[in-house]
């Protein structure tokens, strides 16, 4: 890096210009922004209550398909609900299951990240350590065998996915940390006498945040998913609250005789784990800074 | 270098150690193996009964001393379902599973390493972007649902492959190319990102100041470099698709450990569970182990450090 | 004249792990190191790479703690100074301008933080000060609340000189703080140095490779080798007649900016060229 | 003399976000046979641009265009890929100035010296061992047969960068571009270094285009010196002429900056300018202290006689002054 | 595959063991029904009792069955059959070191059995068991004395020998199982087999049976529900027919626990009777064959009896009269646990129940998990599913593991228990059916649980196999044949 460069590199709202003007991550922050839109307005656009049921229409096609009628524009499920309605309501239990998994593994990872990366010796040999045994463990298997024992429930869900995928965090957060604590910034520090906490969240934690965000949105994507692939092997949330993967797993009874069951929610799953996966790497991109490397 | 092997051996093996705790409490306490074990019609007291006969009313400590002395010495039980030593019914489905992985790997680096590095060399063409694409998309595909799409189409509408079982190396050809599309992403990424980052060292453009072809330049100096992180990650991808088989061999109706495994966490076989849980866990060192050993072997850095 | 800073027989070695069990590998970075800096005094340390000079810093700035040997400050041991006393006495200022000050936050904070780590200030008067060196090193006002990635290389060694002196420490301890800079700021930043100096009453320990440098600014010069500190003297007796064959050698390998003169001959007394295995 | 390389009106564009940097605005160079031509300037004034746009290596963003660039009288604008990989290795060489980085760790010392000169088919690989051991040997990378089979990271930076010159030399190059060469190396190991390349030069009647930041190096080093600012060179000539007769207040300026005992310093205030849209007139101008109206305008070269050109609305004793 | 005469099945789990006695995986009957012979054989067509290998059996007294042997018959390892593997077989079940499956329940019971000559054989009873014919037809598989003694009881369960139809040729445990027709099977109550390999494969994804199915890589799959199936009608080749099964679901209501406990209640529990649309719930969520309950029995249970009064048809006006009465107008919270497969059913009742204000907050598990909840009698609400499988053939079975006063009873009935008891112990068929109407009659009037539906067994076959769907869910596939 020159002296020069440092004169013209983008400031705050260059950065926001900057970011406006990346395909990806405008492109996956609006998906997102609009599930999560979608998911909070659900009263309010949900054109049927998710949970009604009606026997007598089960299973219509979609209103565009032979058979279908305009008031279910989605067509409904195998208890006569109105697809759409559950669809935009299966948005909350997907974003709430992403977010809420997202952050506790993001706290439980970052936090050793932090520990481990800091202090560096024999604390940092420990927390390899735990790394290593939570890697070693092959993560959708302990949560299919612990989910299946205690029974699945949101709750249940959010822990289990929090508890168990931390990982990513742990590993990027504590190289991040390696790399900044022998920062001179952080020397100037301690020599003012700064603690090794304040130090961890004044100095270190705000050059560690945008890989902590970007592991974030691929954590969330993956949460996503994890939720949808249990939820296909019947272990997933339980009713009342329709779930994307839940619908899936429902709809796939008629994966052949009314695929539209299957696709319908497949392609809100791939939409939103694609968007949020497309803002993790706009934000990787833009966080590296521009010009030289 | 002694030194180096034996303190790596003795973390591994306290890291097994604690996996199987881990894995053995979180089987016992939460969920009630005589209930499960006894039977759709059994009653209260046939369960009861049950747990007595099986040892499941021990002190939990001393039920896992138990396992551990045994495991020790290479025995894991019997399945308390098909009463036959886990080890057995783990030898005689490990081969298919093994190929299944292996190939799903080798297939996804054949992949991603050259599209990923042809990525790197042209990054904003037309080539990038669609690498960035397949990537992107592999990664919000749920395996089940690819799985399912791909039975339908190339099982039922074309027929051009069977659909279940593993009879013929035809049969391998949709679940081992759903598992490759659950590799290749991240894959991909890294050789591209990896690769990237290697082509602007300050070696490359020695390299390249030498007049030498850049075919060579990529192949002799570039590669060399950036398929140490490749090398990391296919061990841990190899570990992860021995333990996440789950997925596709159950709805290839492939009989391999993944099937095993659920089927056991399905019906609370624990003895069958735990030992799946420790051989994942043993062939994730180990890989990772191997990784290291083939990294330092092409990496004089690396190996240094390790003498 | 009071004795600010006293190092007695100091000796660190780090200690490089191989594996978890096994015993680690010992590299001496300073041996036995004596060193004494007075109040007003700007003391000089040269040498060549990895001869320890910032080890040493690092251990007066107790960022590593010696394995033998003392350090006093004031007279007191340096141990037995509380975090917040020590910082009152003793700030550093660090060579690279780009790793020194946090790029996440603004100059303004950056300034205060010591401050603030102190605690027992108000928020203006924390704002005031930070304010006020912030135009005495020379900064303009605009940039006040920006941040890092907007300033040059310079402009950064000053915010981090403002943030060293914005407890009045005694002792301003500077490793190497203009060799990553282009000539023309070098001499900006060492001219603000000796401005400082006098404005505040500061005493530096000045770390350089760059004779050049430390000829301009240093009354007294140690020469470290090898961990060791070799030969120690005033400025000019130094620079008229070095005894030590390292110092010699370091002094004849001066280039001055004058057209027509032969490079110079350097004798290697040393084993220089045998690989000390890899430099970080 | 003829000129071995013959550079005029280079400019050199990188485009980005923020805006297109003009890093190289047209500056006009010339190289002869067995010279050492030296460009001196601070960080980021564009020196390093101007090696790899002779090396024909410059990052793939950047845009080059000139009015005139050849070597040995080929236009090397239309050089094909194939052309640029023969005039590599043996009509110019490079050194660069991280010795830490610029070799592949991965591959043995001796693999990476002999590489260009088996490509380049000046021989079998036992010819090239021969030859490589005859280099290290010379620039006193000793002993020959352990060093070969050695990797980068088990010498030191001083050791290093003797195997980045026997690995430029593999070839005899007719031009050798050295990029800061000793800039990351002490002091006494930079004094070895540079002497190491000044008899090379004599020996094999080499050019050498020489980058530095060190007017000292400057100094003890070349025959005529380049001074740039700002992605223009401000002044040109015959070392001495330049050191000790600066017509442009920036040289003058710089040799200021060097500390001394005795004089106290004068620092040049302000920062370099930001190289970004149009740029008009002397970039100096708003850190000179003889900074007019006048200057903002595009200022010509001037002539102080043999080849001391600089560009200034200035006369050249004016500075001195 | 009719061209290499093989009829290729799936099912969707995988069997520990071939013979049913040793393991609790229903499939396991599907190989032993067709590799074993029992004494006697449910018509599969009638569901009548007929002679197989005994010729005839006779009560002597209410304790006392003599059976009369079929001669000249030999096991498929050619070893004969006689009384000696009768004897040898019943006294293996009377052992209960071997610890089979349910073997208290199911021969606990049997005090002796007796050699009289090389083909009659005497069984005694400890007490008069009405359901016993049952346990004979379905669990007692006649095995060959030598062979049995020489390897142990536990070699059945890997290299099953019996006197069926089919033998078994090749097994890859937990995948697949080839088994070969027994060409010197006697041509009794079920007749000789007719095709000559049946393949059986485990598929445990139902999409990817059906799949199979349509692709023409299966001939027959036995495990797809109705729903499952109903994507398959009108598929091209493929045949779907629903048989009957013994298994039933019903709503099981919290009545014993005392605090905050709304269903206590009986007016609250014949508002929850009200307000359940059976009809459309079963008709179009399971099947529009399968049967909707008025009492707490399957139809095709024997002593099922079906003109208990009073019943509940939907009315959703007199649910809320009666939430009103009971105090409940505002309606209240409960938990309805049910097995994960029945989800549908729970989110049905979910939702009918919320018309008359019950909340209902649906937990869905595996059924391991519910099962040792419900054991532990932490439910309020649960959709018990029981049945399938030859006990239940007789409804004792069911009344008598949720009304018997123990820790699956959440009714804890003073006076159902005894009635039961006594049911279960004689052998007068009309007292026993007095018995059950007492019991079934207080169980309606109290509204205690709320019948739902009996299951329909699915039989998909492709037109190439000739298979009539049983009128008990026991598949006997020697029966089925080449269309052409
Ligand atoms: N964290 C560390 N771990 C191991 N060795 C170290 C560490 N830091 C420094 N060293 C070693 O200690 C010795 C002294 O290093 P130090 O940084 O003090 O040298 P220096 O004189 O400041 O060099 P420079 O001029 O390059 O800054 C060197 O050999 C170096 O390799
Ligand atoms: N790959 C690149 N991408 C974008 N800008 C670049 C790139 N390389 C150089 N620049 C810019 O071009 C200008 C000139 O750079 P150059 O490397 O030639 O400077 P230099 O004089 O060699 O400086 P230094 O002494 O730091 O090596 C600088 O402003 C730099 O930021
Ligand atoms: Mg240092
Ligand atoms: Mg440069």
């Amino acid at each position: 890096m020159t002296g020069l460069d440092t004169t013209v590199t983008a400031n705050r709202f260059l950065r926001v210009r900057r970011g406006l003007r990346h395909a990806g991550f405008v492109l996956g922050a609006a998906v997102l922004l609009l599930t999560i839109a979608v998911a909070l307005l659900a009263p309010l656009l949900a054109p049927h209550d998710p949970l009604a049921q009606n026997l007598s229409i089960r299973l219509l096609p979609p209103a565009w398909m032979e058979g279908g009628r305009p008031d279910h524009l989605l067509g409904t499920d195998h208890l006569g609900r109105d697809y759409l309605s559950r669809l935009i309501y299966g948005s909350r239990i997907s974003l709430i299951v992403g977010f809420s998994t997202m952050l506790i593994s993001g706290v439980i990872g970052s936090t050793l990240g932090f520990i481990g990366g800091y202090f560096g010796g024999r604390v940092d040999s420990f927390v390899t350590y735990i790394i290593n045994c939570r890697l070693s463990m092959p993560g959708l298997l302990v949560a299919l065998a612990v989910i299946s024992l205690v029974g699945g429930s949101l709750f249940t869900m959010i822990m289990v996915l929090g508890l168990l995928f931390w990982d990513r965090y742990a590993v990027v957060v504590r190289t991040a940390t390696q790399q900044i604590r022998n920062a001179d910034f952080v020397s100037a520090a301690r020599v003012a006498g700064a603690s090794a906490p304040w130090i961890i969240w004044n100095e270190i934690r705000p050059n560690v945040l945008h890989h902590i965000l970007v592991i974030a949105t691929l954590e969330m994507a993956m949460a996503i998913l994890s939720e949808a692939s249990l939820s296909f092997l019947g272990l997933g949330i339980p009713a009342p609250t329709p779930s994307w993967g839940l619908m899936i797993a429902e709809g796939r009874q008629h994966l052949f005789a009314k695929p539209f069951l299957v696709w319908i929610p497949g392609i809100a799953i791939f939409i939103l784990v694609l968007a949020t996966n497309l803002l993790g790497d706009g934000l990787r991109d833009l966080s590296q800074p521009e010009g030289r490397r | 270098m002694a030194a180096y092997v034996r303190s790596k051996v003795i973390v591994s093996l306290l890291v097994l150690f604690t996996v199987s705790l881990v894995g053995f409490a979180l089987l016992h306490l939460s969920g009630d193996l005589a209930a499960t074990l006894a039977g759709e019609n059994a009653s209260a007291e046939q369960i009861a009964e049950l747990r007595h006969t099986m040892g499941l009313d021990r002190p939990l400590l001393a039920q896992y001393a138990s396992w551990l002395a045994d495991a020790a010495r290479g025995d894991f039980g019997l399945s308390f379902f098909a009463r036959e030593s886990v080890l057995t019914m783990f030898l005689a489905r490990i081969g298919t599973t093994a190929i299944l992985a292996v190939s799903a790997l080798i297939l996804a680096i054949a992949v991603s390493l050259p599209l990923g590095m042809l990525a790197a060399v042209r990054p904003n063409s037309w080539l990038d972007w669609m690498v960035s694409g397949v990537a992107l998309s592999g990664q919000a595909l749920p395996g089940f649902f690819l799985a399912l799409m791909m039975i339908s189409f190339f099982g039922v509408t074309l027929r051009w492959l069977p659909i279940s079982g593993s009879a013929t190396p035809l049969h391998y050809v949709m679940p081992v190319v759903v598992l490759a599309i659950g590799a290749i992403p991240a894959l991909m990424r890294l050789t591209r990102s990896g690769m990237m980052e290697v082509l602007e060292q300050d070696y490359i453009r020695t390299a390249r100041s030498k007049g030498i072809s850049s075919l060579r330049v990529m192949w002799k100096h570039a590669m060399r470099n950036a398929i140490l992180p490749i090398i990391s990650l296919s061990a841990v991808q190899l570990g992860t698709l021995l333990g996440g088989s789950v997925i596709v061999e159950s709805v290839f109706a492939i009989d391999g450990i993944g099937l095993l495994t659920y089927r056991s966490i399905q019906r609370g076989d624990f003895p069958v569970v735990q030992a799946m849980l420790m051989f994942v866990s043993a062939s994730y060192i180990i890989l990772t182990l191997l990784a290291d050993v083939i990294n330092a072997w092409l990496d004089p850095r690396l190996r240094q450090k390790s003498q | 004249m009071t004795r600010l800073l006293d190092i007695q027989n100091v000796s660190l070695a780090f200690r490089q792990r191989t594996g978890l069990f096994s015993p680690p590998n010992l590299i001496p970075a300073v041996r036995s190191a004596s060193l004494h800096v007075d109040a007003g005094e700007v003391v000089a340390v040269v040498g060549e790479s990895g001869s320890g000079k910032s080890t040493l810093a690092k251990m007066v700035l107790r960022l590593l703690t010696p394995d033998t040997g003392t350090i006093a400050i004031d007279g007191k041991p340096a141990q037995s100074l509380g975090p917040r006393e020590f910082a009152r006495l003793v700030q550093p200022v660090f060579q690279d301008p780009y790793s020194s000050i946090n790029p996440k936050r603004t100059l303004a904070e950056i300034i205060q933080t010591p401050l603030k780590i102190a605690g027992g200030v108000s928020a203006r008067e924390c704002e005031e000060r930070a304010r006020d060196l912030f135009e005495r090193v020379g900064l303009p006002m605009r940039l006040f609340h920006s941040y890092p990635n907007q300033i040059s290389g310079g402009q950064r060694q000053r915010v981090a000189i403002a943030r060293a002196l914005i407890l009045r420490p005694k002792l301003l301890v500077c490793d190497e703080p203009t060799s990553a800079l282009d000539v023309s700021v070098q001499a900006q930043i060492l001219e603000l140095f000796n401005e400082l100096k006098q404005d505040f009453g500061l005493t530096y320990l000045f770390i350089s490779h760059n004779l050049a440098v430390v000829e301009r600014i240093a009354d007294r010069i140690a020469v470290m080798y090898r961990g060791e500190i070799v030969e120690q003297g005033a400025t000019d007796a130094f620079f008229a007649a070095p005894t030590h064959p390292y110092s010699k050698m370091l002094l004849s390998s001066v280039l001055p900016p004058i057209p027509g003169r032969p490079l110079p001959t350097v004798s290697r007394v040393f084993e220089l060229n045998t690989p000390r295995g890899s430099q970080p | 003399m003829t000129a071995l390389l013959d550079i005029s009106g280079l400019k050199v564009d990188v485009p980005g976000r923020a805006g297109t940097l003009h890093a190289i605005r047209g500056i006009d160079l010339s190289i002869g046979a067995g010279e050492c031509f030296t460009i001196v300037g601070e960080s980021g004034c564009g020196k390093s641009l101007t090696a790899m746009s002779v090396l024909g290596l410059l990052p793939r963003a950047a845009i080059l265009s000139a009015e005139r660039m050849s070597w040995k009288g080929q236009d090397m604008r239309r050089f094909s890929r194939r052309q640029w990989a023969n005039l590599h290795g043996p009509e110019i060489a490079a050194i660069f100035q991280e010795p830490m980085t610029a070799l592949n760790p991965v591959l043995t010392v001796g693999e990476q010296i002999i590489e260009s000169f088996v490509h380049h088919r000046l021989g079998n690989r036992k010819a090239a061992l021969a030859r490589a051991g005859e280099l290290l040997e010379r620039v006193g990378v000793v002993p020959v047969e352990r060093r070969l089979a050695q990797y980068p990271h088990e010498m030191s930076g001083g050791l290093r960068q003797r195997v980045m010159i026997a690995m430029a030399l593999m070839c005899q190059p007719k031009l050798m571009i050295a990029d800061e060469p000793t800039t990351a190396l002490d002091v006494t190991t930079q004094v070895e270094i540079l002497k190491l390349l000044k008899e090379l030069q004599a020996e094999m009647g080499m050019a050498l285009l020489l980058i530095t930041h060190d007017l000292g190096v400057v100094a003890h080093m070349a025959d005529r010196v380049a001074v740039m600012y700002a992605g223009q060179i401000v002044e040109t000539g015959s070392v001495a002429s330049v050191l000790t007769r600066s017509a442009h207040p920036y040289t003058s300026a710089l040799l200021d900056c060097l500390p001394t005992r005795d004089q106290p310093l004068t620092p040049i205030p302000g920062v370099v300018p930001a190289l970004f849209g149009e740029l008009e007139g002397c970039m100096f101008r708003n850190r000179c202290r003889f900074a007019r109206e006048a200057c903002a305008d595009p200022v010509p070269a001037r002539s102080v006689g043999e080849g001391h050109v600089y560009r200034c609305l200035l006369e050249a004793n004016e500075v001195a002054a | 595959d009719q061209s290499n005469d093989t009829l290729r099945v799936a099912v969707a789990r995988e069997t520990d063991f071939i013979d049913s006695i040793h393991t609790s995986s229903l499939d396991a009957d599907l190989f032993s029904t067709i590799i074993y012979d029992t004494l006697i054989y449910a018509d599969r067509a009638t569901g009548e009792y007929k002679p197989l290998l005994a010729t005839s059996w006779t009560w002597t007294d209410d304790t006392t069955i003599e059976f009369k042997l079929r001669e000249g018959i030999k096991f498929q390892n050619g070893e004969p059959f006689n009384a000696d593997d009768v004897v040898y077989t019943f006294q293996q079940l009377m052992n209960m070191d071997n610890n089979f499956r349910q073997q208290k329940q199911d021969f606990g019971n049997i005090a002796g059995v007796e050699k009289i000559d090389d083909y009659t054989v005497k069984l005694t009873l400890k007490t008069p068991e009405p359901t016993f014919e049952n346990v004979l037809v379905a669990r007692v598989n006649i095995w060959p004395d030598e062979y049995t003694e020489a390897n142990g009881h536990m070699i059945h369960a890997t290299k099953p020998v019996g006197t069926g139809p089919y033998a078994l040729q090749d097994m890859q445990k937990g995948s697949s199982y080839t088994l070969v027709k027994n060409p010197d099977y006697f041509d009794g109550a079920r007749p000789q087999p007719s095709i000559g390999t049946i393949e059986v494969r485990v598929i445990p994804e139902i999409q990817t049976q059906i799949a199979e199915l349509m692709s023409g890589g299966l001939d027959m799959a036995l495990s797809l529900s109705p729903n499952d199936a109903a994507g398959l009608d009108g598929v091209p080749g493929i045949t779907v027919q629903t048989g009957q099964s013994t298994r039933m679901y019903f709503l099981s209501m919290n009545v014993a626990a005392k605090e905050n406990n709304p269903l206590n209640n009986a007016d609250v529990r014949k508002a929850v009777s009200y307000a359940i649309n059976k009809e459309e719930m079963v008709h179009s969520l399971i099947s529009p064959d399968a049967a909707v309950l008025a009492t707490n029995c399957n139809p095709s249970q024997n002593f099922c009896l079906t003109d208990i009064e009073p019943t509940y048809s939907f009315d959703v006006a007199k649910a809320k009269e009666l939430m009103a009465s009971a105090g409940f107008a505002e309606g209240f919270d409960v938990t309805l646990m049910a097995e994960a497969n029945i989800r549908p059913i729970g989110e049905a009742l979910q939702g009918y129940l919320s018309a008359i204000g019950v909340r209902v907050n649906l937990e869905t598990m595996p059924l391991p998990a519910w099962r040792e909840r419900y054991i532990k009698g932490e439910s309020q609400m649960s959709i018990v599913g029981w049945g399938s499988g030859v006990s239940s053939i007789d409804i004792s079975n069911t009344l008598g593991i949720f009304f018997n006063g123990s820790s699956t009873d959440y009714v804890q009935d003073k006076e159902i228990p005894d009635w039961n008891a006594a049911a279960l112990s004689s052998m007068d068929k009309a007292e026993r059916e007095s018995l059950y109407r007492k019991t079934l009659t207080r169980i309606n009037e109290e509204a205690y649980v709320v019948p739902l539906y009996g299951t329909v067994a699915t039989y998909v076959t492709s037109e190439q196999v000739n298979y009539q769907a049983p009128v008990i869910d026991f598949p006997d596939l020697s029966l089925a044949s080449w269309a052409k």
